[in-house]
């Protein structure tokens, strides 16, 4: 593999790769802010200037240049090399660059960070970014000098509504064209551009347009400062208090690798953000994507309950598993149904499935009707596990939730023991349920089924127990645990194998690890940790490929 | 007869009231004291409102609060004592030091039939028509206030055994060694003086000393011995490690809470007064104001011969009040030397008293002897 | 400051001192587990040395339970610092010990101060001493569980020792005994031959 | 470098000190003197200021409450929210202080201003301030690290005691009902946040200018 | 502990109907209020400072520091108590005589201060009733003598109900919010 | 070694005697209240003595690894809370020393006149202490109000009275205000003035001297293996004073001695405190007279160094300028970004060597702030100091080692 030299580091480089990504890929991040791994270059933020030793035998490019003498109390004529844009610069074998060495690259990024800074507002205190915002990382990193420019900064537009998603300040903003790749690239359509020029410079929408589509909020993320702000997000909390965690997204089928920002204090989801993944996602999420966990919190079911003649009454999560499995215990072997679930974890389904197997029950999938899918991100199946459901079935026969109406409606059926409350059966078809005297039922949100059980189970949402996804290509990803459950949630796989040992099954699992290892060892292709192409936690270190 | 027992009966309500009253009053003292000596200004903002009157009386009013408190506070006892004991220590504590006072004469000899009188010598043949202002005369006098004295160490050894408590145990050992040790030098430090008065009544050493000079100029060495003996005997600093509270928290009283503490704790008052009592007795003359005497002013030296003579009841009054004021003098002697010094170590208590007190007043009862066999001139050999 | 204990211990030790260094003028040397107490011996004891005073001893959780593993093989790192006072110079001796089962020699018989000190390390990180002549804790109490300053102790777990109160006050439960513990056996200087 | 070591030696004890009675006389003595000059000064009246004279002879006590010492110009007493020119909170719920706060004692709910405020879309709010003035251990952080000049401890009071622990929970409202030690309850930013009607030439859509 | 009980119930209705009787006796504890110092921490040197001449809490009647609990007033929790001193605390406490006072001395005492961590007890009133707490890390002395005050005027009100919620004017919803900011807080 | 099986005789000669067990504290007069001491008594001597600390142990170390480097200044206030500007001036020279950084002239001479404020109040505590341990309230009550004039003086220039978290990393929270000296100078004089009356009741007066003298004696070697330091060390008679063995801030161009004792007892330390007072006031002296000569508007007339990666920015930055303002939000936000490396600061403080053994893997956070509290060794050493004498002299033993508990059980 060819090399070059930065700093004194020889840094290996595929052909055609720019210095600032062979550094990335080796985890040296060089100042940018316009530069995106999942983007075209731009080369316009002058940040990432690094200073090109020349080959041996040739003469520097050197430019005549002006420095203040501070002893003389005026300029001073002096040169210094022509600097290169790393973003924008091939790397050649035995190139020498000077990133952080170099005094002339230091200097000249402090006055770059300078000029970007001459008109900003004082917005800190009032900017969402503060805290994430890169002109903050560079100005303490390369710059640290006080203000020298004392006049009033020039006045932009602020808090300029881009659409129903977006906010623009145009005082924020540094013009880097981030966004508008990411309208152009990502998205495929030209919302955005810039007008004016010099100090005067600022993005604006298309005329006749506003910011729409399902990637807007990727302008958002992409957004090196706080330009683009979002209105979910906006004014509700401060970065540095939030604790991001691994996740992915239950949106689709795609299972778009992400992070979910939780204030640990108030133990609440602040926001999801992609999280590099260059098998997955790349660099990018959908906006419903990006939204489920404001979905997380809406009709949570948080305590067990049962029906009754007089309506649902509230039990503690033993009293229910203790009356669902003396109902349950009743019927006769091959007369109880199983219901998977594609929204639920592979884990969950895991040991919903070793209790089925038990007690000899067909199984069937409930799962969410499908949506409008894309070509970029978006699946056409909106359950992020159909693929893991049925994998831990491990090659036995799991029916629709259409045969399971139908066995309930040819009398075949006498209970239910389901997970998840989604179906994609319809209100009347669903009614036949009610045929069926037990349905006893695991879930994190009320739904369809939910509303039809016979017992109520309150499981912890995918936010509040850690498991894993397979998404629609058959690769099985973890996600870690990032809040605690609420009320009396319990992680679904928690509940199967209680309401297993109430029933005297023998499911021994008590801790998510033995499901894990369990798992791992019986239906090894949904084990997150083999099948996984990426590290759930690891920084992306992939080259990008993305047009 | 009759005139003996309402005499006797007014004295001892009137010494008994004054002395616990005095618990009170020096209680305030103290804090006053030891906030003058401490640049502060001390208890000051209790105030008793009657109508629009506010009484604050330079904070004495905070030691009325005190007793009233101190009388509800909670009377608690703790597990595993010996209740009977337990209750007994606090009386064997503060009676003592009360009784003593029997035998001190606190003014001259009061005869109510002829109170506007001069006086007259011859008075003194009716007896039965007399009210000596002292509760009894004892011909033991001062033995019966080693007697007395004594038994103070049993409240407070009763008080560190039936605590059950360590700390109260330690501080209860402490005490009877202390005062039982301290008692033999207070002891053999008066048998000086007593050999100088020739007597143990203390009317008579007071009528000594009328007659002659006081006694801190016959026995001044028996005076620094007997002051020492008598502060060690009050448990206070620099001899208070009975109760010493950085090493043993209160003492031999520290299970006591409410009225028994406060008995523990009036009872060292008392017997501030107390030995302050004694010491103006032995040593100053007791009641004696120099050059008053019985018939009143009398200055006859230097060549000048002044007299002035006082109606009898006058005599009395200035009498009491000079044993009152030579006492007060005393007691704020005792307070001051409270605030200003450390306190001793156990075992320099012990060295002190033995190895120094003791030999000391033996030297003492020995120079007397020797200084009297000369005066005398071996006149009864 | 010249580098003087650290030459000398590298000349004695040669390679069981794994590793030497000096950071803003600390001089530092890191001892192989089984030269520990001839290590601290030799800087007491050796004439151009001659650290007498027994400044501290503790220990550092090297592990950060985000990436590493709990029991990694050189997660503790238990350290003396050494200081001569007629020198005026200092060493800081350290060893590295694994993250399971931690164990060490102990120190008292060559600075009797690292009675206690030693005794915190154990409370504090469960690095336990051979030898140790009193090992109990010190600044928690008997009942405590777990190692407080160990990294994956989180800051407030706070221990059920105490019954709190409930409700109303006369339900309160009996109390803690006294920590009825062994007397002092602590060796001292002047007893020891 | 000067100054060397100073050997303490125990100096031998004369027969006076070892029969203690003319030592504890001298003691006496110096206890007596400061007896004396404490009575004296209050019996006469004549106690020196011990506000204004922290360092005279004598009774040195303040009679807290009646006499008060005023507080340094530094003293770190109750917080207060300062004013702006109309009357709103200066705090733009940035969140700094509560971060900076070693005991978490201040809780910030932010929000943005309602719909129809100038404020709106621009700039962020506390919906709720509190401070936990019993938790709070007035070490000054939050003054330092408030971007803003919005939450200061100069109001020259301390802390008062309650019987019940919500007494000290100090809301938006009671915080900004406090004064400065100068009796002023303005922030002195100069700065003007963009929402503000006095920020200079702000045209929401295009920039004025 | 049953005499406890009653105090605790039956101190609402006695603090209302109280006779002249009570009120003398109220009115000698006030200005009689022996202490109980029970100083571990920093706040202790300010305890110091109200004690000094400069303070003088000896002005209100509250000289004398008892260090036997039976003797005892008020006990004055001076500074952070840990989990180990707790149980000590708590005896001393029960061996106080009736009738008795708690004052809660600066932050450690009062809700464990910013030592929120698996060594400090998050406030005494979490073992002990508590009559008043003193804020402050430490407390200055003029602190101290205000809570001194407070409780005086407790006392003279035949006030007998510790730590009780008053009602505050909080704005709508605060409520909720601090509730559960003080449960974030307490959880382990 | 067992010994040989003698136990035939002697326990028949003497009447079969238990000792007894003591339980001293923690909520006893005389420990502090975090202190306590499980005696073993034979009458009144003291048979055997285990020491038991950590009544206050407070998790400092932990908290420390929770906050940023600054937000542990409030907890170092803590730790010697007699004497917390020493402290927080250790603190802040240990992280110096991991950033490399030295504070300008002005701002370490005030750090050394605050300091020294300090260690006089921590000294007039701990005799007061001994005194009024000793039955002898009346001085330590005017030492009290000698500690309040140098809390009145603290107060004003740090704004609070003890708890003062004033120092910072790289300088001080502010310039000295204008009554710096105003407020010290005068009061100097009064406070030696003070301290000599105490003393006169005491130092002549038999009973404290037999008190004191030839009570808890430490040895020097014993001292050293024990790592004692401070006036508990000086007091033995080794002349170790961190101010002048490794000198720091400008204590090399102060003229001042080091006390040293005799015999390591009581006395000793209760001498070498009384007379560190005297140095300590000399220093502070010299170090006004230093003061005014800094030239106004030099590099040197400033407390705090001008790195905005260390220290915040003026406040009329922030509120004017987004330089000033990012500065400040990344400070604040993740604090001061200290680079991976360890270091073992220390300084004199109020007991002793006050060490701080600071570990960073670079980031806001300190991986590792572990103290050496200076008078946690002291009291290790008490345990021989106390075993043999008798139970009343535990207390001056005890008091003239000056257990802090916020230092010693941390």
């Amino acid at each position: 593999m060819p090399t070059f030299k930065l700093d004194d580091r020889e840094i290996p480089f595929e052909k055609g790769e720019t210095i600032i990504q062979a550094a990335h890929r080796q985890g040296i991040e060089i100042p940018h802010y316009c530069w995106h791994p999942g983007l075209s270059i731009a080369a316009n933020c002058r940040m990432c200037l690094v200073e090109v030793e020349p080959p041996p035998g040739q003469r520097a490019m050197m430019l005549d240049i002006l420095t203040w003498d501070a002893a003389k109390n005026d300029y001073v004529v002096d040169r210094k090399p022509k600097l290169q844009p790393a973003c924008q610069l091939a790397a050649s074998d035995g190139m020498v660059v000077r990133s952080e060495s170099s005094h002339f690259v230091k200097n000249t990024r402090a006055h770059v960070q300078e000029f970007l800074l001459a008109n900003h507002p004082v917005d800190c205190p009032i900017c969402d970014q503060a805290g994430e915002c890169k002109l903050q990382d560079y100005y303490l990193s390369q710059q640290h000098t006080p203000k020298r420019m004392l006049d009033e900064p020039v006045h932009k537009p602020k808090a300029v509504p881009f659409g129903d998603t977006i906010v623009y300040d145009a005082e924020r903003c540094i013009t880097c064209t981030r966004c508008i790749r990411v309208c152009d690239e990502l998205a495929g359509d030209h919302m955005l551009d810039l007008r004016e020029r010099g100090n005067r410079n600022e993005v604006v929408l298309a005329p006749g347009r506003k910011l729409e589509g399902d990637y807007t909020l990727m302008t958002e993320h992409v957004c090196p400062v706080g330009a683009l702000t979002s209105r979910h997000f906006r004014f509700k909390a401060r970065v540095w208090t939030l604790k991001e965690t691994p996740s992915i997204c239950t949106g689709c089928a795609t299972g778009c690798n992400m992070w979910v920002d939780v204030d640990p204090r108030e133990e609440r989801a602040y926001r999801n953000r992609p999280r590099d993944n260059a098998a997955v996602n790349k660099y990018w999420m959908c906006d419903d994507g990006m939204m489920t966990y404001l979905r997380e919190t809406e009709r949570r079911v948080l305590e067990a309950s049962a029906r009754g003649d007089a309506g649902r009454t509230k039990l503690t999560v033993d009293q229910a598993i203790e009356r669902a499995a003396a109902a349950l215990k009743g019927v006769p072997k091959g007369w109880l149904a199983v219901l998977l679930s594609a929204q639920a974890s592979s884990e969950d389904n895991f040991v919903m499935v070793e209790f089925a197997r038990q007690l000899g029950a067909p199984l069937y999938l409930s799962a969410k009707a499908g949506w409008k899918g894309d070509k970029i991100l978006r699946s056409e199946d909106q359950n992020p596990n159909r693929a893991g459901a049925v994998a831990v079935a491990n090659n036995a026969k799991v029916g629709t939730m259409k045969d399971l109406l139908h066995a309930v409606s040819a009398g075949q059926v006498q209970a239910v023991v389901g997970l998840g409350t989604d179906s994609d059966a319809e209100g009347d078809a669903l009614a036949t349920l009610g045929r069926v005297s037990d349905v006893v039922l695991l879930a994190s949100h009320d739904g369809p089924l939910a509303a039809r059980s016979t017992v109520l189970l309150p499981a912890a949402s995918w936010l509040e127990a850690p498991g894993s996804f397979m998404n629609v290509r058959g690769i099985a990803q973890p996600f870690a645990k990032a809040l605690p459950p609420k009320g009396d949630a319990v992680p679904a796989w928690d509940l199967v194998a209680r309401l297993g040992r109430a029933m005297e099954l023998d499911l021994k699992y008590r801790k998510f690890k033995e499901v894990r290892a369990a798992m791992a060892v019986i239906t090894p292709a949904a084990n997150p940790e083999k099948s996984s192409t990426a590290d759930a936690t690891a920084p992306a270190v992939q080259p990008q490929t993305t047009a | 007869m009759l005139l003996f027992w309402i005499s006797a009966i007014v004295k001892i309500a009137l010494i008994v009231g004054t002395l616990v009253n005095m618990a009170a009053i020096l209680l305030w003292v103290e804090r006053k004291q030891s906030a003058m000596m401490q640049n502060r200004i001390g208890p000051n903002r209790a105030t008793i409102k009657i109508g629009s009157l506010e009484i604050r009386a330079a904070g004495l009013v905070h030691s009325i609060a005190d007793g009233i408190k101190m009388i509800w506070k909670e009377d608690w006892e703790p597990v595993g004592v010996d209740k009977f004991l337990y209750r007994l220590a606090p009386i064997a504590a503060l009676v003592p030091p009360l009784c003593l006072f029997a035998v001190i004469p606190f003014g001259p000899t009061l005869y109510p039939d002829h109170a506007r009188d001069l006086y007259d010598a011859s008075w003194a043949q009716d007896a039965m028509r007399a009210v000596p202002m002292q509760i009894t005369n004892l011909n033991v006098g001062v033995l019966y206030i080693f007697a007395v004295a004594g038994a103070g160490v049993i409240g407070a050894a009763l008080a560190g055994w039936a605590s059950n408590n360590k700390f109260s145990l330690m501080g209860g050992l402490r005490a009877a060694s202390q005062m039982v040790s301290y008692e033999v030098a207070m002891g053999l430090s008066l048998v000086g003086s007593m050999m100088v008065y020739q007597t143990v009544r203390l009317d008579e050493m007071v009528t000594w000393q009328t007659q002659h000079c006081w006694g801190i100029f016959t026995q001044p060495l028996a005076f620094v011995l007997f002051t020492t003996a008598a502060i060690a005997e009050t448990k206070r600093v620099p001899f208070d490690v009975p109760e010493g509270e950085s090493e043993l928290v209160a003492g031999y009283f520290t299970e006591y809470a409410g009225l028994k503490f406060g008995m523990f704790a009036s009872g060292e008052l008392v017997e501030v007064c107390t030995s302050s009592a004694l010491l103006v007795t032995i040593f100053l003359g007791g009641w004696q104001l120099p050059f008053v005497q019985l018939t009143g002013f009398e200055f006859h030296a230097l060549g000048i011969d002044l007299s002035w003579h006082w109606a009898h009841f006058i005599v009395v009054i200035v009498g009491v009040l000079t044993f009152v004021l030579k006492c007060a003098g005393l007691i704020f002697m005792q307070l001051q030397i409270r605030w200003t010094l450390p306190r001793f170590r156990y075992d320099q208590i012990m060295k002190l008293g033995w190895r120094m007190l003791l030999p000391a007043a033996l030297v003492n009862v020995l120079a007397t002897g020797m200084v009297l066999l000369f005066l005398n001139g071996g006149a009864h050999s | 400051m010249s580098k003087l204990i650290l030459e000398r211990l590298q000349a004695a030790f040669g390679d069981d001192i794994v590793e030497v260094s000096s950071f803003r003028g600390d001089d530092v040397a890191v001892v192989k587990p089984s030269r520990w107490v001839d290590a601290c011996k030799f800087v007491r004891d050796d004439p151009r040395c001659d650290c007498g005073h027994f400044t501290d001893l503790s220990a550092i959780d090297r592990c950060d339970p985000r990436t590493d593993e709990l029991d990694m093989a050189d997660r503790f790192e238990v350290y003396v610092i050494a200081y001569s006072i007629a020198k005026k110079h200092r060493v800081r001796l350290k060893v590295r010990l694994p993250g399971d089962e931690p164990r060490i020699a102990t120190l008292v018989g060559v600075w009797a101060g690292a009675n206690w000190m030693e005794r915190e390390v154990y409370d504090m990180f469960g690095v336990r001493f051979e030898g140790h002549p009193d090992e109990r804790r010190i600044l928690t109490y008997p009942e405590f569980k777990g190692h407080p300053l160990r990294k994956d102790y989180p800051a407030n777990l706070a221990q059920p020792l105490l019954e709190y109160r409930e409700g109303t006050f006369n339900k309160l439960g009996p109390f803690l005994q006294d920590e009825g513990m062994p007397l002092n056996r602590s060796p001292r200087s002047d007893d020891r031959n | 470098m000067p100054g060397k070591t100073k050997v303490l030696k125990k100096p031998n004890r004369s027969l006076a000190e070892q029969a203690y009675l003319l030592e504890i006389a001298k003691g006496l003595g110096t206890t007596l003197k400061h007896f004396w000059q404490g009575t004296s000064q209050m019996v006469s009246g004549n106690t020196p200021d011990a506000v204004k004279d922290p360092w005279a002879d004598g009774i040195a006590t303040i009679s807290y409450p009646d006499e008060k010492r005023p507080y340094a110009e530094r003293w770190r007493g109750v917080h207060r929210l300062t004013h702006r020119d109309d009357g709103s909170p200066r705090c733009v719920a940035c969140l700094c202080c509560s971060t900076a706060c070693p005991a978490q004692c201040i809780y910030i709910k932010p929000a943005e201003y309602a719909e129809g405020d100038a404020r709106h879309g621009y700039e962020r709010y506390p919906e709720l301030f509190v401070i936990d003035e019993l938790r709070c251990i007035f070490c000054g952080f939050c003054v330092e690290a408030c971007p803003c000049d919005a939450i200061r401890m100069d109001t020259g009071t301390h802390m008062t005691a309650y019987d019940v622990k919500s007494d000290f929970i100090y809301d938006k409202a009671k915080l900004m009902s406090m004064v400065s030690q100068h009796g002023t309850q303005k922030s002195e930013n100069p700065r003007h946040e963009p929402g503000d009607p006095t920020h200079p030439g702000v045209d929401r859509l295009h920039g004025g200018h | 502990m049953a005499e406890l009980e009653t105090r605790v119930l039956g101190g609402g209705e006695s603090g209302f109907a109280t006779t002249k009787f009570e009120l003398l006796l109220a009115w000698a504890r006030k200005y009689s209020l022996f202490q109980y110092p029970f100083a571990t921490a920093c706040c202790g040197m300010e305890f110091f400072s109200a004690a000094s001449p400069r303070y003088d809490i000896a002005r209100f009647g509250a000289e004398a520091p008892r260090f036997s609990p039976r003797q005892s007033d008020v006990l004055w929790v001076v500074g952070t108590i840990s989990q180990r001193q707790a149980p000590v605390l708590r005896r001393v406490y029960e061996q106080m005589t009736e009738p008795k006072w708690v004052i809660a001395f600066g932050t450690c005492a009062s809700c464990g201060g910013f030592y929120d961590n698996y060594a400090t007890v998050p406030g005494i009133d979490k073992i002990i009733p508590v009559d008043v707490f003193i804020p402050g890390c430490p407390p200055r002395p003029e602190a101290v003598l205000d809570g001194l005050m407070l409780l005086q005027d407790k006392i003279a009100r035949c006030d007998r109900t510790p730590e009780t919620v008053k009602n505050t004017q909080l704005p709508a919803g605060a409520e909720e919010t601090l509730e559960k900011l003080y449960q974030l807080r307490m959880k382990p | 070694m067992e010994p040989v099986d003698l136990e035939f005789e002697e326990a028949d000669l003497e009447l079969p005697s238990e000792p007894m067990t003591l339980l001293m504290g923690p909520s006893h007069p005389a420990m502090h209240g975090t202190i306590r001491m499980i005696l073993k008594l034979d009458g009144e001597t003291v048979q055997e003595v285990d020491i038991q600390p950590g009544y206050l142990h407070r998790g400092f170390e932990k908290m420390s690894e929770r906050g940023t480097w600054s937000q542990v200044f409030p907890y170092t206030d803590r730790l010697n809370y007699v004497s917390p500007l020493l402290n927080n001036v250790g603190y802040a020279l240990a992280v110096e020393k991991l950033l490399g950084i030295t504070v300008p002239r002005k701002g370490q001479l005030f750090r050394v006149i605050l300091g020294e404020l300090s260690r006089i109040s921590d000294h007039l505590t701990c005799n007061g202490a001994i005194a009024m341990e000793l039955g002898a309230f009346t001085p330590f009550l005017w030492y009290l109000k000698a500690r309040e004039w140098v809390y009145e003086a603290c107060e004003e220039q740090t704004g609070a009275r003890l708890t003062h978290s004033f120092f910072r990393i790289g300088g001080a929270a502010a310039q000295p205000t204008a009554k710096l000296e105003n407020l010290i100078v005068p009061m100097l004089p009064k406070l030696l003035e003070v301290v000599a009356e105490g003393e006169s009741l005491l130092l002549k007066n038999r009973i404290f001297l037999d008190r004191t003298q030839g009570v808890g004696i430490l040895t020097k070697a014993h001292a050293q293996q024990m790592g004692a330091s401070g006036p508990v060390l000086r007091s033995t008679g080794i002349d170790y004073d961190v101010r002048k063995d490794k000198p720091y801030l400008t204590y090399a161009e102060c003229d001042f001695d080091v006390p040293v004792g005799e015999d390591g007892d009581t006395y000793d330390r209760f001498m070498v405190r009384a007379e560190e007072i005297r140095q300590s006031v000399r220093i502070i002296e010299q170090s006004l007279a230093m003061l005014k000569k800094i030239a106004p508007g030099s590099p040197d007339d400033a407390v705090s160094v001008s790195d905005p990666r260390i220290v915040l920015p003026p406040k009329k930055d922030v509120y004017t300028t987004i330089e000033g303002t990012i500065a400040h939000f990344k400070l604040i936000m993740e604090g001061i970004d200290v680079p991976a490396g360890e270091v073992y600061g220390y300084t004199e403080a109020g007991n002793g060597e006050l060490g701080f053994m600071l570990v960073s893997r670079g980031g806001g956070n300190p991986w590792r702030a572990r103290v050496r509290g200076p008078c946690f060794f002291s009291l290790q050493a008490a345990h021989d100091m106390i075993r043999g004498k008798m139970l009343a002299d535990i207390i001056p033993t005890f008091g003239s080692i000056n257990m802090i508990g916020g230092e010693c059980d941390r």
